[in-house]
């Protein structure tokens, strides 16, 4: 408040705060003490104030375009939200069609009811296809992306069609002549397919495609029926890969997840029984406009199946395959058992094998209707063997939760399979610099309070594609990521900069920054590391690695905390007092200290705090040079290990007193003077509990 | 006698079931050439009025196709239309039209191959039960 | 011009710093034209050190009272005082010797090594042992060449431009500056001992053996990472490090806190600390700790 | 209006439809109907040769009204929209009819029937296309601001990015203080981390703590805060709701209040704390927690005897006993109904209330917190021994039809978070939980079962049928049935993982904000799938745990999505909207009501003087009025009676 009140009337004041009331006043025994700790802590922040230069202030406007990759329902809904505010979006989708792993839906599951999965299906891609607002790239692949201060600059390779979209009318003429016949993967190879193909009929955009893998005008360069056929002249075999560039300000990824393949866990019996099919497999079969035309029957003889067995977590919950649970898929199975006990064949005995049915929230009633009404048997278990008997038919095996063995026969097998990442998530990761989580999901900034953002700012993630979940929390999520990156766009780069900063007579060059930079902001050119400065959160942790201190956080340099520290001890000294410097990170450090005065919890008074970004800036050289100075001890007080907002920085910092304590046991010297607390900042106690044991002597008083 | 071929009006939602036939087409399926097809934008749309009024410009039946339970975009226009449907069967019963002159059905979106096995069962339904008698009496 | 008079003084050291001065080859003719020699107790018979001397090289750390008397000697006699080495410098290998008190470190060294049969500890005409420092603890130090031993070209070089008049200097970047296997590109995943041999123009930090490279001075143009030998460290901390061993020990809980976590190193001070542990700051700790012990 | 004049564009499609359809007595046909005045056929409409042959006919025959036959709309309907706008035709004015789909694919064999239907389908296009309308648009004024109800997580959250969007922002709180449930949390699952550290702020560095925005959420501009107050009046519509807002007292100025405490140590009454239920003591004038926003003492008005001892203390004079009453009437576009859940009050369900060893999960996270009433000491109420045997009893109050069918989605996570963190603190203590099924919702969290069962806790899958204490041995006795064996197990502290219902208030605003209530009474949405935060009135959103029980992260979600949706309906202050909306004759109107009642948007609303009147903002246009409609007053334009009727009429004559 004060620097900006400074800054209306032209004077560039830079304000160090000293927090006496809750660090001095409410926390000390005695006047004495506290005040005495309060002339120390100014005698810090005087000699802060004295090196504190002038912030670069980086302000750049950032482009009103949205990146959005992916077009299934998360996707979608993003990009109609962005568009309906206004935005420019660029829709880029892998395949031919949008509508994602839903447009496969038959019906999508929905409070009480059973829904037509119309929404997800048709009307939002068309909604997509109409808005002009939005632009649409289908069969496309995002090859390249550069970061700038106002976005992204994202190369994007459009995959050659060989159909002109504007001609083509849809006919279908060209694939009923065309002599290739595939199978399809959009009816999960229920049914077979031409090289000449429309995904489903009622994709969005609703035009032909040719897949060169199978055309035979491409594989054995013969064919060109479909060329003849055309009465439109739509077929243009000439076609070649076009790679455009987009300028964005953000970037979405809403890739979504594929379902997980069963065959590769031999028990389920996938892939070498034809009657074993999994759950979209099951809804293909359901659809009106699939491949049976509706009729729900056995894909090995075409009967109606009497009996049919849905197995739960196939490949979720498994530490074999895949640890996480995959949500929907209770709900999923639960739903299609309704639908075919209300719709397509009643008589039907359907049992499910499960762990734990997770119909979570209101689905619970879809569940009570399955269980109480329509007599759907649910058994917890795990199965053993899913196997033929002799005369042919489907036996499955199972344990149930009390070690009782039993087999089922089943006419028809329903696997409730796992989501799991999509194949190209990982080098699309690569391209866009952001992580994957240890199941290969893009991993989020922070699993519970912010799923969306990703490390690189401007790089949102929503969907399936961050972990696995129902299609209502996917349009959810869709929606927020739309909110996040709109605000992202109209605001203007205004960044405070505290890069660090080089000095080139001492780096090496050795590269050690560039590997330890949490952010990967950092990349090594022929003078040194050089800081991308959008990607800097100056952390520190690049200046406490580097050994020949070359590389420094502006206002935070290694020298001025040493004099800092060296300032505090000299005040202590004059006041004849012992000290114990307390290095506090800016985020829970801080905030922990200044929580403590809240409780006027009273600590030992020789602790003085010295406010740094991160844990991470801390050396071991600081330790020792402080110990060596004069110091009783040297606290560290930061975020928990895993939650450091930081990244490393407090797990390093852990390590670094680990270490050090090692080393001053070794030497017969005092482990017991160098501490650390890592805690959030409500967890006084835990404060509370490491500095009773640190040995200072009283102090006189 | 000249083989009766009832008159049908059709009233289609047009967020399900006219998207529905729609779509169908693009498999070169529809419905049959003598059922008329009126889009509406949401099935509670229609009041008992207009089905009287097709009735009394000759229509030998009326089907009605709604969304399903829970999917109306206008959150309970398809129960609204299927309850006045409900009565006003009861009504054509006594007035002597008789209610299974009047049908409504909840489909959905991919439910094509439904729609025309519902058209042509009520066309054939009709087809039994004969003209709509005010067209003899002259009413129309 | 006149020549300027150079001396080397040797305490306690192994002479290997005095044989690099040496192997200079031929350049020793032009170093010759720009200074005289006059104290090399190898290659001169001049026992004592002459008065007014314009340059002194001190070879060897201090280990004995003696060492302490002659140091100051030359501190006394010389214009520039100049120390040759890294004992010189830091106190090198025989600062380790610090760690333990003297009376076991001689019980080792006269009593259980395994060539000593019967051996016993020397107690007449010995000077009185004291612990090993660098010389700069004694007396004021105007230049360090450090290396174990150190280079003969930069003796010479430096020399030289002493003998001009001009202030010569040292590199200021780290060992990795000039090591020819580049930098690593990623943490390293797990830990490898020195006899484990290494992969081609790969860092070898990178690959996880305890590369001393990162903050150890240039100028010895990396020459064992070069041969697949991780750094040991012998030219010293680079100009703007403080305590080599503890900028060791920060730069790998930064950058293999996965790897190392569950490691126990036998010593610490050995592997981080073994030239220039005589001169860290954690030497100084226990030094202050033990005076006011006593 | 001008006469209409139309014009029919029937396209060949290369043969595809002229190969079956006889275009010749189609055109003939088509040219006898009234108004058409122009009949023409084309090779291919779509190619830009098509497109000009269009343009060209319609400025030349002055053409206001088109049909085109040609395949299905959803090809090309874009491109002769486009085209009709080019040349100043309105581009609803506009019926295309699939011939190509519905009549010659069908009919391969029988070009009569073939051509017969579509006959009939492009004269109802024209019967369609003649009647209609121009529709008009108009804009409607928006206020660039929105109410926010509820000061909890997804409100706060809210609140801050409608800030950062432009929007002025009330926040409307009935506590005295901001935070909600977040604050008594303890931790969170699965992260551990610190229940107020939830409100992530900047995207530039990530910095999750609530309790540092403190400043940014009182000190923004565009963000005014009204605690201990409630939404008691609500008029208008979509960019422009009239609200009154009751505020009570709070008898301290936050604003004012350095929390010294000077206060709480003269205050001579002393009560138990409820927000650490009852674990701890406070005065009337105190502060919950230190965490809390804004950083302010509180009067707890039931307790205080007002001797006005604070008030001579207090050296800021932020203490005021003297306050009253106040109502401020606001002006808002939007309004976003964030009021949260709160826990199910299990009593005397398995001895809760009787017992007071019974304790509750919320209670339990209180006792582990570090910084709550016992400093993380695990306790038994009734004697502060600390209990060996815990047993934790799932979905009390939830899928239990007779009282709440639905699951409260995060007790099972809330129970497996405690489970551990009694585990690793005292591995001694034997923690059992018994549940229907264990329900987890984040990608994470799975490993948190797993870490349980590595810890040693007991699952037991049954349900309790009976609790008692047993005085002998001084301990609970828990009947349960599992896997229909009865077993029987000992407890020193029981803790119901309850269930969550909606927040207090909910039925009250949702009576004064005419909304709907699901039949559990949390606020319903108006398509629980693809438009879960909006509810049945335009404008009025519900986000968070009002709209059901969900988890942090969800809720943080639909705080953020929500913000998305008031954007895009409040735009850049005017809300635009299309005239294809029910419209009421007024001298036909009879007050009944119907509509009112029947309009699933509460867009219908019988004026005083007893005429109904369409806000056009709220409506959306499914002609559910006009069906119901008595008197045939109101009417969907484009959807009138008359338009419908002469379609019925047209169609069925030939």
């Amino acid at each position: 408040m004060l620097e900006k009140a400074a800054s209306g009337l032209g004077v560039n004041l830079k304000v160090e705060y000293v927090n006496i009331r809750e660090h001095c006043a409410w926390v000390c025994g005695s006047l004495k003490e506290a005040t005495d700790k309060a002339k120390l802590m100014i005698a810090a922040a005087i000699e802060k104030a004295k090196s504190l230069g002038k912030e670069k202030v980086l302000k750049v406007k950032r482009k009103e375009a949205v990146l959005v990759i992916g077009g299934g329902p998360a996707g979608i809904q993003a990009s109609l939200d962005l568009a309906s505010q206004g935005f420019k979006v660029y829709l880029v989708e892998s395949s031919p069609a949008i509508g994602g792993l839903a447009s496969l839906l038959h019906r999508t599951f929905s409070i009480n009811e059973c829904n037509c999965a119309i929404c997800v299906k048709s009307s939002k891609p068309l909604e997509v296809y109409e808005n002009p607002n939005i632009e649409l790239l289908t069969y496309c692949e995002i090859s390249d992306v550069k970061r700038y201060p106002w976005g992204f600059k994202v190369k994007i390779i459009k995959k050659p069609k060989y159909i002109n979209y504007d001609r083509c009318t849809n006919c279908g003429l060209c694939s009923e002549k065309c002599p290739q016949l595939v199978l399809n993967e959009w009816d999960r190879g229920l049914s077979k397919r031409k090289a000449i193909y429309i995904p489903l009929p009622y994709v969005t955009p609703p035009r032909y495609i040719i897949d060169p893998n199978h055309c035979l005008h491409f594989t054995e360069n013969s064919c060109n029926i479909c060329e003849e056929v055309c009465p439109y002249n739509a077929i243009d075999f000439s076609q070649k890969a076009k790679e455009v560039e987009v300028e964005v300000g953000a970037i979405i990824v809403a890739t979504g997840s594929e379902e997980f393949n069963p065959s590769t866990i031999p028990k389920y019996g996938y892939g070498k029984y034809k009657d074993i099919i999994t759950q979209l497999q099951l809804e293909r079969l359901m659809d009106p406009l699939g491949p049976t035309g509706g009729r729900l029957v056995r894909v090995s003889d075409g009967k109606k199946p009497l009996k049919i067995v849905m197995i739960q977590c196939v490949g979720s919950r498994d530490p074999d395959t895949n640890p996480y649970c995959s949500k929907y898929c209770c709900t999923e199975a639960i739903k299609n058992a309704i639908l075919i006990k209300t719709e397509y064949i009643p008589e039907a005995e359907i049992t499910i094998l499960y762990k734990d049915i997770r119909t979570y929230g209101r689905f619970e009633e879809l569940y009570i209707q399955a269980r109480d009404e329509l007599g759907v048997k649910f058994i917890k278990g795990d199965v053993v063997e899913v196997y033929e008997d002799k005369s042919g038919s489907l036996l499955v095996k199972y344990v149930d939760s009390l070690g009782k063995t039993g087999t089922i026969p089943a006419d028809l097998v329903v696997l409730s399979c796992a989501l799991v990442p999509r194949e190209n998530s990982k080098k699309l990761a690569e391209i866009l610099n952001i992580e994957l989580d240890e199941y290969g999901f893009f991993k989020e900034l922070d699993e519970k309070v912010s799923n969306i953002e990703t490390k690189v700012p401007g790089i949102f993630i929503c969907g399936t594609c961050q972990g696995p979940k129902n299609i209502s929390e996917t349009l959810v999520q869709a929606s927020a990521a739309a909110t996040l990156a709109a605000l992202y766009v109209i605001s203007y780069l205004e960044k405070k900069l505290t890069p660090p900063i080089l000095d080139e007579e001492f780096c090496a060059k050795c590269g050690l920054c560039v590997i330890s930079c949490p952010y990967n902001a950092l990349t090594l050119t022929e003078k040194g590391p050089s800081v991308d400065e959008l990607l800097c959160q100056g952390c520190g942790t690049c200046a406490s690695v580097c050994p020949n201190n070359a590389i420094n956080i502006v206002n935070n340099t290694n020298e001025l905390l040493l004099r800092q520290i060296k300032a505090i001890i000299d005040e202590a000294k004059a006041l004849r007092k012992r000290v114990v410097i307390a290095l506090c990170c800016e985020e829970c450090g801080h905030t922990l200290m200044d929580a403590l005065g809240f409780y006027h919890e009273k600590y030992m008074s020789e602790i003085i705090p010295i406010t740094i970004p991160c844990l991470g800036i801390i050396s071991i050289t600081h330790i020792l040079e402080a110990l060596n100075y004069g110091a009783d001890g040297v606290l560290l007080v930061g975020c928990p290990l895993e939650r450091c907002h930081f990244e490393l920085g407090a797990k390093t910092a852990k390590y670094k007193v680990e270490l050090i304590r090692r080393v001053f046991e070794e030497l017969g010297l005092f482990p017991e003077k160098v501490n650390i607390v890592n805690a959030p900042a409500t967890m006084t106690k835990r404060f509370l509990e490491v500095t009773c044991k640190i040995p200072v002597k009283t102090s006189s008083r | 006698m000249k083989k009766f071929k009832p008159l049908i009006l059709a009233f289609l939602c047009e967020n399900s079931a006219y998207r529905a036939i729609d779509v169908a087409s693009m498999r070169k399926v529809s419905y049959l050439e003598s059922i008329r097809v009126i889009k509406v934008p949401c099935s509670g749309r229609i009041s008992s009025t207009h089905i009287l009024q097709a009735f009394s410009n000759g229509a030998d039946g009326v089907i009605i196709f709604g969304c399903l339970k829970g999917g109306c975009n206008y959150v309970d226009g398809n129960l609204r239309a299927q309850l006045r449907v409900k009565k006003l069967k009861k009504t054509l019963d006594i007035i002597g039209l008789g209610g299974e002159r009047l049908k409504m059905h909840l489909v959905g979106f991919c439910e094509a191959g439904k729609i025309l096995e519902c058209m042509n069962n009520f066309y054939m339904k009709i087809r039994e039960i004969g003209p709509n008698p005010l067209k003899s009496k002259g009413g129309v | 011009m006149k020549k300027k008079k150079l001396a080397i003084v040797s305490l306690m050291s192994d002479g290997g710093c005095h044989v690099a001065f040496l192997d200079m080859h031929e350049n020793i003719l032009q170093l010759l034209q720009n200074v005289e020699l006059v104290h090399s107790y190898m290659v001169l018979d001049v026992r004592r050190i002459p008065d007014s001397v314009d340059i002194v090289l001190v070879e060897g750390g201090v280990r004995t009272s003696h060492d302490v008397e002659v140091l100051k000697e030359a501190r006394r006699k010389a214009k520039i005082l100049v120390a040759l080495g890294s004992c010189a410098c830091f106190g090198g290998i025989p600062g380790l010797s610090n760690l333990f008190d003297l009376y076991s470190s001689l019980k080792y060294v006269y009593e259980k090594t395994p060539t000593v049969i019967k051996g016993v500890i020397p107690r007449e005409n010995v000077p009185e042992v004291v612990g090993v420092s660098p010389i700069f603890r004694y007396v004021k130090v105007d230049f360090q060449i450090p290396g174990c031993p150190p280079e003969s070209k930069e003796i010479m070089e430096i020399i030289l431009s002493l003998a001009k008049g001009e202030k010569p200097t040292l590199p200021t970047k780290t060992v990795c500056d000039e090591c020819p296997l580049g930098p690593p590109r990623k943490k390293p995943s797990k830990l490898r001992r020195i006899f484990e041999p290494p992969k081609p123009s790969t860092c070898l930090l990178e690959q996880g053996y305890f590369c001393m490279g990162p903050v150890t001075r240039a100028g010895c143009g990396a020459k064992c990472p070069r041969a697949g030998i991780p750094c040991d460290g012998c030219r010293g901390p680079a100009s703007k490090i403080l305590d080599q061993g503890a900028a060791m020990l920060n730069t790998l809980a930064t950058i293999a806190y996965n790897t190392i976590k569950n490691f126990n190193l036998r010593t610490y001070s050995a592997y981080f600390y073994r030239y220039s542990f005589a001169s860290s700051l954690i030497e100084d700790l226990i030094r202050k700790t033990k005076v006011k012990k006593k | 209006m001008s006469e209409a004049r139309i014009g029919v564009f029937i396209c060949k499609c290369g043969g595809e439809i002229s190969n079956i359809v006889d275009l010749d007595s189609l055109k003939e046909h088509v040219k006898k109907i009234p108004n058409v005045v122009y009949v023409e056929e084309h090779d291919f409409l779509c190619f830009s040769e098509g497109q000009e042959a269009l343009k060209k006919a319609i400025r030349e025959h002055k053409l206001n009204r088109i049909v085109i036959a040609a395949c299905s709309p959803r090809l090309h309907e874009i491109t002769f929209k486009r085209i009709l706008s080019e040349e100043g035709v309105n581009p609803c004015m506009l019926e295309i009819v699939s011939i190509r789909e519905q009549c010659a694919w069908p009919y391969p064999d029988n070009p009569s029937k073939a051509t017969e239907k579509a006959k009939n389908m492009v004269k109802t296009a024209i019967l369609r296309v003649k009647t209609l309308e121009e529709i008009g648009e108009v804009t409607v004024p928006a206020k660039l601001s929105v109410l926010v109800v509820g000061g909890g997580i997804a409100g706060i959250t809210a609140a801050l990015k409608l800030a950062d969007y432009g929007f002025q922002v009330y926040l409307v709180e009935k506590e005295a203080t901001l935070g909600g449930k977040g604050l008594q949390l303890g931790t969170v699952f699965p992260t551990e981390d610190c229940g107020v550290c939830m409100v992530p702020y900047k995207l530039e560095r990530h910095r999750k703590c609530l309790f540092k925005y403190v400043e940014l959420v009182l000190t923004n501009p565009r963000t005014k805060i009204f605690t201990k107050s409630i939404v008691e009046h609500v008029e208008g519509y979509l960019g422009n709701f009239k609200v009154i807002v009751r505020k009570n007292p709070t008898y301290v100025d936050f604003e004012k209040c350095v929390a010294c405490g000077v206060c709480e140590e003269v205050c001579p009454i002393e009560v138990s704390n409820e927000f650490d239920f009852g674990l701890s003591k406070r005065k009337a004038i105190y502060m919950p927690s230190p965490h809390i926003l804004p950083r302010t003492y509180i009067i707890d008005e039931e307790n205080c005897s007002k001797c006005g001892e604070c008030e001579k203390v207090c050296p800021f004079n932020a203490i005021n006993l003297n306050e009253k009453l106040e109502r401020i009437e606001l002006n808002v576009g939007a309004i976003i109904l964030t009021t949260g859940f709160r826990e199910f009050n299990p009593k005397n369900m398995y001895g809760y209330g009787i017992y007071p060893d019974v304790i509750t999960q919320l209670m339990l996270a209180r006792m582990l917190d570090l910084s709550g009433p016992t400093g993380g000491r695990l306790v038994r109420v009734s004697d502060g021994k600390k209990p060996l045997k815990i047993v934790m009893i799932q979905c009390v109050g939830s899928r239990d039809p007779k009282i709440n069918p639905y699951c409260s989605s995060i007790c099972c996570s809330i129970a497996l978070k405690h489970a551990r963190s009694i585990k690793e603190r005292h591995p001694e203590i034997d923690v059992t939980i018994v549940y229907k099924d264990i329900r987890l919702m984040g990608k994470y969290d799975e490993k948190y079962l797993m870490e349980c069962e590595r810890l040693g806790v007991n699952f037991v899958k049954g349900e309790v049928i009976d609790v008692k204490w047993d005085p002998e041995l001084k301990r609970f006795r828990i009947k349960l049935e599992s896997f229909s064996e009865r077993k029987c197990l000992l407890a020193d502290l029981i803790v119901l993982s309850t269930g969550f219902i909606p927040s207090a208030n909910a039925i009250e605003l949702a009576e004064v904000l005419d909304v709907s209530l699901r039949r559990d009474k949390f606020f319903a949405s108006t398509h629980p799938k693809f438009a879960p935060l909006e509810t049945n009135v335009s404008g009025i959103f519900v986000c968070g745990a009002a709209q059901g029980p969900t988890d942090i992260s969800e809720t943080i979600n639909q705080a953020l999505a929500v913000v998305s949706k008031v954007a895009k309906v409040l735009g850049k202050g005017e809300v635009r909207v299309r005239l294809s909306k029910a419209v009421v004759n007024e001298n036909y109107c009879i007050g009944c009501r119907v509509c009112e009642i029947s309009c699933p948007f509460n867009a219908a609303k019988v004026s005083v003087q007893g005429i109904s009147n369409v806000v056009e903002v709220m409506c959306k246009e499914c002609g559910i009025c006009a069906a119901e409609c008595p008197a045939e007053a109101i009417q969907l334009v484009n959807y009138r009676d008359e338009q419908l009727s002469e379609i019925i009429k047209g169609v069925l004559s030939s």
